[in-house]
């Protein structure tokens, strides 16, 4: 059996620079304090300026996709939460809607508009996550990173009232949705989303303006739209580029094509712009919620879905736009209750694509915030 | 989202089999350069954004298709499907938002599944063929550094081949469940019999 | 007074002595801060604050941290053990300085007479005094001193800039043309 | 002041604000200081599945009935259900043993969804520290059985909507017994039968699936 | 009511030194005790509360109570600390340089402690009452470049080398605005003495007449942060402070998300208390001088003396904390660019409009003189700030960005 390789501490002088210094191989390893979980980048740097850069990961890799191939299709939705454990509700939706492209199942009105609910909620609880970490890395010791997690408490309540966990929430059903929100939830969330926006306010007008982040994050890690397009980047990196692609708009899943919201458009597609982009998006998303939760109809939330779900063999590959990308399931079914194969499409596995190249010729400190800009979780990543 | 009809890929490029079941073109390796860099420049495709590639492994199998035979009756004929490795990939076009456009890429030999990498035309690609290369063993030609991403380098099997067999070094764990039990009773024999 | 005033010139002497004899290139630089801070100390005894603030501040403050900026671009810092000092210089050296030491030292030392020093009642410290001193009869050589540090200065920044730009635009590998230009 | 900049100076104006009103506003200070003072556990938090039991005596006033459905809907295979047999081998509808693992359960709730009898709820006690890492969180059938009434406390809701459902189905089947009586009696009165025995409709028994390796 | 508090200290000093009255050499001693040893642990005294000061404030600044376990409001979390410092096993790298280790602390702490006694406590109350207190404070402060350079290098640790040679860039870059900032202030004070300084900052015509109004105000408004030159001195002595201290948007050294302690990686134990001490006790000497020098010393309207001095440090220093829990990190090129290109040109300014505005004040009295200062030279300073900062920054930076929202 090939023992498990303890990596050795590869720390040597590799190389020389023109100056003669030395290129400094540095390991900034799985526990480094700002890589978001266990992922490791070997950084060649000369003196600050980082010259090649390698991403790898794989720590926390559990072949999520060999598990769902001896599990059923029903079973296999528990994981889904476990994929990128900051949105739960999106990754349960992405595989409900790819599921349904196998076994056509009629979902009820009010499943929908719950679905879109929480899936804007989540998008929240991303986006504010995601610049409270940014701006950590920035430097600023956790104070933005607090007051986003104070928010995301709220949000964490109303999914704990309506699924039962916070975070491995198991929510979304093929067809539907698990139960029905108790009576006092909506009020609740109706009275969250609306002082969510004086929250936005108050954290744009600490980071926006703020001198030493636009000195940090403007011109840093630079994508063009091309390139975006290219590297097969989604999400609001790709939007921060200048490419106006939601899949929301686009392939119009859901019922979104009946709130009417924007999708902000960045021009320069630096680590400033994404930044941006994700502060306008928890806007748009507000607006959408509070449309959502005033005409959600009344009617019962699971459509006729079989006993058994055994789809008849084919695939399909269904996509939406989680709030880090586009996040797609590939199953190809043979006729069992079991999938033949399962394949996740993550998005922040295929954005760490373009990481090498936004990094070269940057300082070692611009490496990290671009890493962070990225917004990647492992648990997505190495599935 | 408009769906692409692929019969105008047929017309340009006659020889390639479309596979009506999955709704794919199946590629040769050696096409795959000038078909895809047509797919790119085409104006009616417009595909500039790749976005899935992923590998699936078929192992030999007996298909029994419902056929009428000569005396008119319904009957299953068995016929054995040849074991076969494909690599899928999932195009898009975000200039003209249209549809998802499968093209597959299909090997038949297990031991030493070769295929020309996208790398060249789509730069997200590297990241995904080095996990389909990682997890089942198809080699990528042309791919800029093709080594293994999600497992350690010491790694000699690959995962997600149906006909892998998971290594029994489960750690002892007193679990009900029967068959890890006698996993483990497996293992510590095993472990006992090496140690002196 | 007395064992202060030799204290620390033992220190300074140390300090040098040891400057010289380490192998490793960092600790000789300490030991050479060692002696400058030996002789700020003697020139506090000599209740010359204004000259002890300026050595400790000049030499050791920005000498000292430039030897050592110079040394962090030499390559090997620690010296390789292995080969051992055996030039033979020091025969050399030692009676060079004996020699110096006798020729001008003793001469200097005995027409002073080795009486004790003088008591400095009358002796007010202040920095004003030398600051007006400064200003009238030594205004020419201040002027002077003053232009040739910025020229110093002009000079090395000259150096340094012309050749920043060069190994910038090499470090960076071509497949990237731009520099982030903030 | 372009000097420092108004962005950083607004910035500094926004922690002040947070600074004093965290003093006097609550929602300026959400923590709750575990040990002393505990958050409201609310009634639909969910962590491990436990058993449940009508009346008092918990083995046979027990619900489940082994039918090992939940067995097989657990995604991670940590329910271990061996059904029970009376002396002369005859099969009671029970389940000897019943362990559940909570090191490997995910508290995902399927089991509960697919238990057609409404014999295992999620329980929402989450201080389960112990001191053993193997048979301390391998619970067996008596740890994990516990009365209706402590259901009712722990989600009021939940288990009023079951109990409801159960009475509603206990009512059905005893009207189906009923009419089934009837039926039989009138049968009985007009003519006895030659011999004919209607089977009873038998419960559709649930697709046995092999066991995947 | 003035220096009452100073007095009755120099009181009981001299009360005590009577006692050895006639052993010339011991009485000399427990001067120097008197001296030296109360200001040294009243400041780690001030060390331990600060820490708990700091984590008070940023905890509440982040809506979380903060340290409130240990003692009553967690008082006594900073003995806490200590104590588990003190049993923390001390690890010295194999590979490092084990002398050079072991001294860094000390070094840090030799400039931290001395530089603490340059400053004017209260009336009589100046531990080292040098004629060139002010310079000589400087030169001592250079000092903690060489300790944190030491602790740097000899832990042969890739990171702190980087943490190491980013805190001597940036101390060497942020000491000559510092000093240049101070220069503007000891020409106009006219002297180097440390007391000097503080005399000078008073209205004296004010101070000396009768009625009590003229007196409270006399006390402050004479600090040379109400003069112009004086105003802008201090921000950027207080800029410059900050790098020098490591403070934060200037904590490059142990930036914790890049470089992971810089160069306090490989300390532990009570070596690493130590070195934060140091950096503590430096940064409230830097604070120290600051006060001594803009914002009037130990001088204030009712009980001047000890009390304001200690009141004004530990208000300048909950404004380092403030900022500590506010401010994002700079880069490394923007904090050089930000020393040479920005504030050295404008401590130099300052220095010119600190001239200009004495030779008003000699001709036509400091009222006009105050009028012309404010307008004219701090409007000088302000265009030159707008125009440097123009000069520095690229121009995509100072466009303000549009994102339009697409259907």
């Amino acid at each position: 059996m090939s023992p498990v390789q303890t990596m050795p501490p590869r720390s040597y002088h590799i190389g020389k620079d023109d100056l003669g210094a030395d290129i400094l191989e540095v390991a900034m390893g799985p526990h480094h304090p700002s890589t978001h979980g266990v992922f490791r980048m070997d950084l060649k740097l000369d003196g600050e300026t980082v010259v090649d850069l390698k991403p790898v990961f794989g720590y926390l890799h559990r072949n999520h996709e060999k598990i769902a191939e001896d599990i059923t299709y029903p079973m296999s939705m528990p994981f889904t939460d476990r994929l990128d454990y900051l949105c739960g509700m999106t990754n349960n939706w992405a595989y409900a809607l790819s599921a349904e492209k196998l076994i056509e199942i009629k979902v009820p009105e009010r499943a929908e508009y719950i679905r879109v609910i929480v899936a804007e909620l989540t998008r929240l609880v991303n986006h504010c996550l995601l610049i409270g970490f940014f701006v950590n890395d920035l430097g600023a010791l956790g104070t933005p990173l607090l007051y986003a997690l104070r928010e995301r408490e709220k949000i964490l309540d109303l999914f704990e009232v309506l699924s039962g966990a916070r975070m491995m929430v198991n929510y979304i059903r093929f067809g539907g949705v698990r139960c029905d929100p108790p009576d006092g939830w909506l009020k609740e969330c109706q009275r969250i989303v609306d002082a969510f926006p004086a929250f936005l306010d108050e954290y744009e007008t600490l980071l926006t303006e703020n001198e030493i982040i636009i000195a940090r994050a403007q011109n840093v890690g630079v994508v063009t739209r091309e390139e975006a397009i290219n590297f097969s980047l989604t999400g609001p990196m790709l939007r921060a580029s200048g490419v106006n692609y939601d899949i929301r708009k686009v392939d119009r899943y859901g019922i979104y094509d009946r709130f009417d919201f924007k999708v902000p458009i960045g021009g320069h597609g630096d680590c400033y712009d994404r930044f941006m982009v994700r502060m306008l998006e928890m806007r748009q998303s507000v607006k959408i919620l509070k449309q959502a939760i005033r005409d959600l109809p009344e009617g019962e939330i699971m459509g006729k879905a079989p006993k058994i779900f055994r789809p008849a063999p084919g695939e399909a590959y269904g996509r939406i736009e989680a709030p880090k990308g586009e996040l797609g399931f590939y199953l190809i079914s043979d006729g069992t209750p079991i999938p033949y194969r399962f394949k996740v499409r993550p998005p922040s596995f295929v954005n760490l694509t373009a990481l090498r190249h936004m990094c070269l010729g940057h300082k070692v400190a611009d490496a990290v915030i671009i890493l962070g800009s990225i917004d990647i979780v492992l648990g997505e990543v190495d599935r | 989202m408009a769906a692409i009809d692929h019969k105008g890929v047929i017309r340009q490029f006659p020889e390639l089999e479309w596979e009506a079941s999955s709704g794919s073109l199946i590629l040769s390796p050696e096409k795959v350069d000038e078909v895809v860099s047509w797919l790119k420049e085409d104006p009616a495709y417009r595909l500039d954004y790749l976005s899935c590639v992923s590998g699936v492994d078929y192992l030999e199998k007996e298909v029994k298709t419902r056929v009428r035979n000569e005396a008119g009756k319904m009957v299953f004929k068995t016929s054995l499907s040849p074991e076969k490795m494909e690599v899928v990939y999932h195009f898009y076009s975000m200039e003209k938002k249209t549809g998802p456009f499968i093209l597959k890429q299909r090997v038949l030999s297990r031991e030493n599944p070769v295929v020309t990498s996208l790398t060249p035309h789509y730069g997200g690609a590297e990241l995904m063929e080095r996990e389909v290369y990682d997890l089942f063993g198809i080699r990528f030609t042309g791919h800029p550094d093709l080594r293994r991403i999600l497992m350690w380098e010491g790694f000699q099997h690959y995962p997600m081949r149906k006909d892998y067999v998971p290594p029994n070094d489960y750690e002892y764990e007193p679990t009900p469940h029967g068959d890890v039990l006698e996993r483990a009773r497996e293992r510590r024999e095993e472990l006992e019999g090496q140690s002196p | 007074m007395i064992v202060a005033f030799y204290l620390l010139a033992l220190i300074a002497v140390l300090g040098a002595g040891l400057a010289i004899t380490l192998r490793n290139v960092v600790h000789a630089v300490f030991s050479v801060l060692l002696f400058f801070s030996a002789l700020a100390g003697l020139f506090l005894l000599l209740l010359a604050e204004f000259i002890a603030a300026v050595q400790v501040l000049v030499y050791i403050g920005s000498v000292g941290i430039l030897m050592l900026f110079a040394i962090m671009l030499t390559t090997n810092v620690v010296g390789d053990p292995n080969r051992p000092v055996q030039s033979r210089g020091w025969v050399w050296g030692g009676l060079a300085v004996v020699a110096l030491l006798a020729g001008v030292l003793l001469p200097i030392i005995s027409r002073t007479g080795g009486q004790s020093p003088t008591p400095l009642s009358d002796f007010n410290p202040s920095v004003k005094q030398l600051g007006l001193v400064l200003m009238d009869p030594y205004f020419a050589s201040l002027g002077v001193i003053a232009l040739l540090l910025t020229a110093g200065l002009i000079g090395a920044v000259v150096a340094a800039t012309g050749a920043s730009e060069a190994d910038q635009a090499k470090t960076v590998p071509e497949n990237r043309p731009r520099f982030p230009n903030n | 002041m372009s000097l420092i900049g108004k962005g950083i100076l607004k910035g500094m104006g926004v922690t002040a604000k947070n600074f004093f009103q965290s003093y006097y506003r609550k929602e300026r200070l959400p923590t709750v200081e575990y040990p002393e003072e505990k958050a409201t556990i609310n009634q639909f938090s969910r962590n491990f599945p436990f058993l449940l039991y009508d009346g008092d005596d918990p083995v046979d006033g027990m619900r489940c009935t082994a039918c090992t459905l939940c067995e097989r809907a657990c995604p991670p295979q940590c329910i271990y259900i061996i059904k029970d047999k009376d002396e002369n081998g005859k099969a009671i509808l029970s389940p000897r043993i019943f362990d559940i693992d909570t090191s490997v359960c995910m508290s995902c709730q399927l089991c509960v969804e697919v238990c057609p009898y409404e014999a295992i709820r999620m329980d929402s006690a989450f201080e389960l520290s112990n001191e053993n890492r193997f048979e301390g969180l391998l619970l067996n059938r008596e740890e994990l059985l516990k009365p209706n009434a402590y259901y009712h406390e722990i989600h009021p809701l939940e288990a009023r909507e079951t109990d409801d459902r159960m009475a509603a189905k206990a009512a059905l089947a005893e009207a189906k017994k009923k009419a089934r009586q009837k039926r039989a009696r009138l049968a009985a009165k007009n003519k006895p039968p030659p011999g004919l025995k209607k089977t009873p409709p038998t419960r559709k028994k649930p697709p046995q699936r092999e066991k995947s390796e | 009511m003035n220096n009452y508090f100073d007095l009755k200290l120099v009181e009981l000093g001299r009360w005590i030194e009577a006692f050895f009255a006639h052993y010339p050499t011991l009485k000399l001693v427990v001067h120097l005790l008197l001296c030296t040893l109360p200001l040294a642990l009243s400041f780690m005294g001030a060390f331990a509360f600060t820490t708990w000061l700091e984590r008070k404030g940023l905890a509440r600044i982040q809506n979380r109570p903060g340290p409130n376990r240990v003692g009553l409001f967690g008082l006594l979390q900073p003995i806490a600390d200590g104590i588990k410092m003190l049993l923390k096993e001390d690890i010295v790298p194999e590979r490092s340089d084990k002398l050079f280790h072991f001294l860094a602390p000390i070094m840090l702490m030799i400039p931290a402690m001395i530089g603490v006694g340059f400053l004017p406590l209260g009336d009589g109350l100046h531990a080292l009452p040098l004629d060139s207190a002010i310079i000589f404070f400087f030169a001592i402060s250079s000092l903690n470049t060489i300790a944190v350079f030491m602790a740097g290098w000899s832990s042969r640790n890739k990171y702190s080398l980087l943490g190491g040679m980013r805190a001597v860039a940036q101390m060497i870059s942020y000491e000559i605005p510092l000093v240049l900032s101070a220069v503007a202030v000891i020409m106009m004070a006219g002297s180097l003495n440390a007391q000097e300084v503080v005399a000078s900052q008073q209205i004296s015509s004010w101070v000396g007449s009768g009625n009590i109004l003229q007196e409270f105000f006399g006390r402050i408004l004479g600090w040379n942060v109400f003069k112009p030159w004086g105003f802008a001195g201090f921000i950027f002595f207080f800029i410059a402070a900050l790098a020098e201290a490591n403070r934060s948007p200037f904590d490059l050294p142990e930036a914790d998300s890049e470089i992971i302690a810089g160069h306090l990686t490989e300390y532990s134990g009570f070596k690493y208390a130590i070195l934060f001490m140091g950096e503590y006790i430096s940064a409230f000497a830097i604070a120290g001088i600051g006060v001594t020098l803009f914002l009037g010393g130990w001088n204030g309207p009712v009980f001047a003396g000890l009390p304001w001095f200690v009141l004004k440090l530990f208000s300048l220093f909950a404004v380092m904390i403030w900022i500590r829990g506010t401010l994002p990190r700079l880069r490394v090129d923007q904090l050089m660019g930000y020393a040479w290109k920005f504030l050295f040109p404008l401590a130099i300014l300052n220095i010119f409009l600190a001239g200009f505005y004495h030779f008003l004040e000699r001709q036509w009295g400091t009222a006009i003189a105050m009028l012309a200062g404010w307008l004219f030279g701090f409007g000088a300073l302000q265009l030159a700030a707008i125009a440097l900062s123009r000069l520095n920054q690229s121009p995509t930076i100072r466009s303000k960005r549009v994102y339009q929202l697409v259907e």
